[in-house]
């Protein structure tokens, strides 16, 4: 589903990845952790093409990324669900439109797109905010209108980054409870995050970054002092 | 296919009604470009039809021998009238010459006594001012003629002069084609430019290149037929206002041709600012629009 | 040093902000919790006079910023750090500039301009990041100079909306600990935050928002119960 | 205030050097809107310019009474002359002015025999040719005088056709101005609207309202400025080219009046350029500087 091969990021002398090997499964469910500046964003802008890796392979839904021409990217990124940090929206229009603009850019039909913008809206809460434009939103709601946006079409594979960062616990975990629910339906999932208590609550696979190397990765139902081991080596 | 066009069509809706700011900037630039162009198209091309009318009132005068009968003159007139150049040939008989001759000096010298010096005269008028040389070359072979006066110097100079006017308005169209281009290349830019964030956020959810581009393209061409109609309007107005004015000052202009029809205007500058913001858009969206 | 007074803010014919009253003392370290879309930053974009109040009063540092004139905005700007949710930083300028240009506007002159950008910078751990462009940074990164960029020129009162939302526990902790530093150098501040961590363990006063209004305000070493009981009444 | 200066400056020369894109649209802006004015004005002056030395060759002829000896027509000579209006006086003798009529008509009419019926005439040449008209009814007046032809009909449309060469001139001069002063307004504006987001954050670190449209409006001088020297260069240049070919190609062009000096296209154009991208930017400032 998604294999990175040996993959090194490096900006002017700075080495953001090094040598970084990870494979995820189709199905899993992976939790992405590490101090700031681990390179965490770093490693989900090579996944979706917005970042070419200075070495390496990377290899996402069978292709090889980075060497996909531009042309090519836009139908690998329509089976992706992306939730980029800043989480961005289109500034000039509603969070109803927002969500409604990929739908419509994938090809779905004007009843599709009803359908579906309202059925993710429900999920995660923002029925009330469905017309308020991005800047009149508060940070939590602007993060749950960008995970709406990446769930909208189902994809197969959904990488979000830090899509907790900017919300209280218990949207926080409603939001990762929203992700295991995708997760089991099928879809693969990849989620970085800080918050410790919510990695030691899901009980899934989590893999460490730090300084750009993967230092440590306890699969799923991994004992609780390989997690605590993984907590100390990248001090969350 | 249909849903394609659909979204596509949808999304320039969006973005011409929603950034007011930067479409009143992008319509009046295209505005302001257009009437330029307009009004100097229509300037010159008024010049251009003057300058080429003006040597069609030059013709040749043919000044028979005082040998040549009345009768030869005739023929001579139809003979000139055949040839396919030959609009059309005058006959001015010697008598009707000296009369007015006479009259016109009646103030300065007495005439009244003195025997007709005046011989028969041809005015042959061409269909093409460029002909006339030739044709006045090919009467003078005839051996009733005994002068042809073909008033090549002044053909030549008005001849040069209409060139002139020809090449300064084909100069000066072309500079201002080129400088429309530009303003309007700068004002896309600039627009798409501001628009990088929403490119961004278009790009990561999976729209193509094209789905992202033929928006702005389709709004670039909607700004440039506003602008153009709204630039049509301002031209013809103010043509028709500075020609009003100017016939009522100086009627000798009624004469002049008539310049270029206001249809060509109305339907000519939207056009063209189609054509233009559409261009410009394509070239815009092409060097900042990444995916 | 900042009085509410019974302040209403409506957009449309939400309320995101009802009768709120408040009062916070020079030297005083506030935490500001509450849900998602609670009405913190509303509350704060108050203070520094973005937003104004539908009714009441707002006093900040003796003005009364719901009528200042746009004028008089910047005087009351200066003596305030400001650190916004979304922790804008100029684009086009790299992190030392960003921070430079804040004391520049000021009027610093240029040697202390270096010094003190310096200073923050080696306070933040930015060092190295110093000469990198805003999108050139992790987010945790660009939290750290947005917060560099409003100590900068020691200002008596500090506002921070979430300055931890992207920051692993380490950073986090250590941002809290600069604040409560410069606090104890006799700056007043109000920070927001859903890290319950963070509050537990700073034992500060504790003012919680629901749907906006105060429903709680634990003062400086209260009770951990009482501290419970706030927690449970924003489900934080 | 040295430090509120230098931060300003600093920041205008930060802008300037950042953001190529929109300096080059901004700067290739200014200098379309400047050549356009800058060609209108030099065509402009130079058309105004030779109608005005048009009516200079306008002068009145006075015929004196066959009457007059040659003492009293030198006499009215010096009082005409004496009149402050009058720039010179010729006198053409009455058998100077047959012998020249009898070469004239020599080929239609012999004259030699006739006696001269040409009276004595004066030739008035005014300083200004508004003052004609008085300047030949006063002559008029005097007893000596048979007639005074003063072309009134011929100067009334020169004068008028210069008028109008001088109307359309600031007509179009005006439009063009307006022209300019927009397209470097949109282009000035969407420059600043892209950069609101930064304009928020200047406001949040107690940048006052002036430091923060200070640098705004300096930075569109500087490109005002540089499109101006850009404009001139090229009008000038282009001004050369055509003037040269049009010299070579009709001598007769030589002899009009020179036309604008290139010094003030050289200065007013830089000059008019940060005039308007200084205004330009003051007023979108105004309106889309918010703190
Ligand atoms: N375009 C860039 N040029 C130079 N350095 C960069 C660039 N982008 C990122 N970096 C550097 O690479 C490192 C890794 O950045 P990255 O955004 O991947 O971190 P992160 O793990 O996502 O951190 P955070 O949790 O703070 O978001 C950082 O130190 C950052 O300064
Ligand atoms: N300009 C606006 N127009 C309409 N509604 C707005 C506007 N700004 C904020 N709101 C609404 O007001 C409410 C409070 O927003 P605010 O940003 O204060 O929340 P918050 O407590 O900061 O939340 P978060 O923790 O998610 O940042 C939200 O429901 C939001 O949708
Ligand atoms: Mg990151
Ligand atoms: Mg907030």
């Amino acid at each position: 589903m998604v294999e990175l091969k040996s993959v090194s990021v490096v900006y002017g002398e700075q080495h953001a990845l090094r040598r970084v090997n990870l494979s995820v499964e189709k199905g899993e469910f992976v939790f992405l952790v590490g101090a700031t500046g681990a390179g965490k964003s770093t490693l989900f802008k090579l996944l979706y093409g917005e970042l070419r890796p200075s070495e390496g392979e990377v290899w996402v839904l069978g292709q090889p990324v980075h060497r996909l021409k531009p042309r090519e990217l836009p139908y690998l990124r329509r089976r992706m669900g992306i939730v980029p940090q800043d989480y961005p929206l289109l500034p000039r229009k509603t969070v109803w439109e927002n969500i409604a603009y990929g739908l419509r850019a994938i090809g779905y039909g004007e009843s599709a797109v009803r359908q579906r913008v309202a059925q993710v809206l429900a999920l995660v809460g923002l029925n009330e905010q469905a017309r308020q434009m991005p800047n009149q939103l508060s940070g939590g709601e602007a993060q749950r209108a960008a995970i709406a946006r990446a769930i909208a079409n189902n994809p197969p594979l959904l990488i979000a980054d830090e899509p907790t960062a900017n919300l209280d616990p218990d949207t926080s975990w409603e939001i990762i409870e929203l992700l295991m629910r995708i997760n089991l339906r099928g879809a693969t999932v990849i989620v970085s995050t800080h918050n410790r208590m919510i990695v030691d609550r899901a009980c899934q696979r989590v893999v460490a970054l730090d300084r750009g190397q993967v230092v440590s990765d306890v699969p799923r139902g991994g004992y609780p002092y390989e997690l605590d081991r993984l907590y100390a080596s990248v001090m969350l | 296919m249909i849903d394609r066009l659909r979204f596509v069509l949808h999304e320039t809706r969006e973005s011409l009604l929603r950034n007011a700011t930067m479409q009143a900037a992008a319509i009046s630039t295209a505005c302001i470009a257009l009437i330029l162009l307009g009004s100097a198209s229509m300037a010159l091309y008024k010049l251009d039809a003057t300058a080429q009318s003006l040597p069609s009132q030059f013709e040749a005068e043919v000044f028979l021998k005082m040998s040549a009968t009345r009768q030869q003159a005739v023929e001579l007139k139809a003979r000139i009238e055949a040839m396919p150049e030959v609009e059309r040939v005058t006959l001015t008989p010697r008598e009707e010459a000296w009369e007015q001759q006479k009259r016109e000096l009646a103030d300065e010298v007495n005439l009244a006594d003195i025997p007709n010096p005046l011989p028969d005269k041809l005015t042959v008028r061409v269909r093409d001012p460029a002909t006339l040389p030739a044709v006045a070359q090919q009467i003078a072979q005839s051996p009733l003629v005994e002068e042809v006066i073909d008033s090549r110097q002044e053909l030549q100079t008005v001849l040069s002069i209409a060139r002139l006017v020809r090449w300064i308005g084909l100069g000066a169209g072309g500079v201002l084609l080129l400088a429309a281009l530009i303003l309007i290349y700068n004002t896309v830019r600039l627009t798409i430019f501001s628009r990088q964030r929403e490119v961004r956020v278009m790009a990561l959810v999976g729209a193509t290149l094209r789905s992202i581009r033929l928006p702005f393209v389709l709004e670039g061409m909607v700004q440039g037929i506003v602008g153009g109609v709204l630039a049509a309007v301002l031209v013809l107005l103010g043509a028709t206002l500075v020609s009003d004015y100017a016939v009522r000052q100086w009627p000798f202009l009624r004469d002049t041709p008539p310049g270029l029809p206001p249809l060509a205007i109305l339907v000519g500058l939207p056009m063209v600012g189609a054509l233009m913001g559409g261009a410009c858009a394509w070239w815009a969206t092409q060097r900042y629009v990444r995916i």
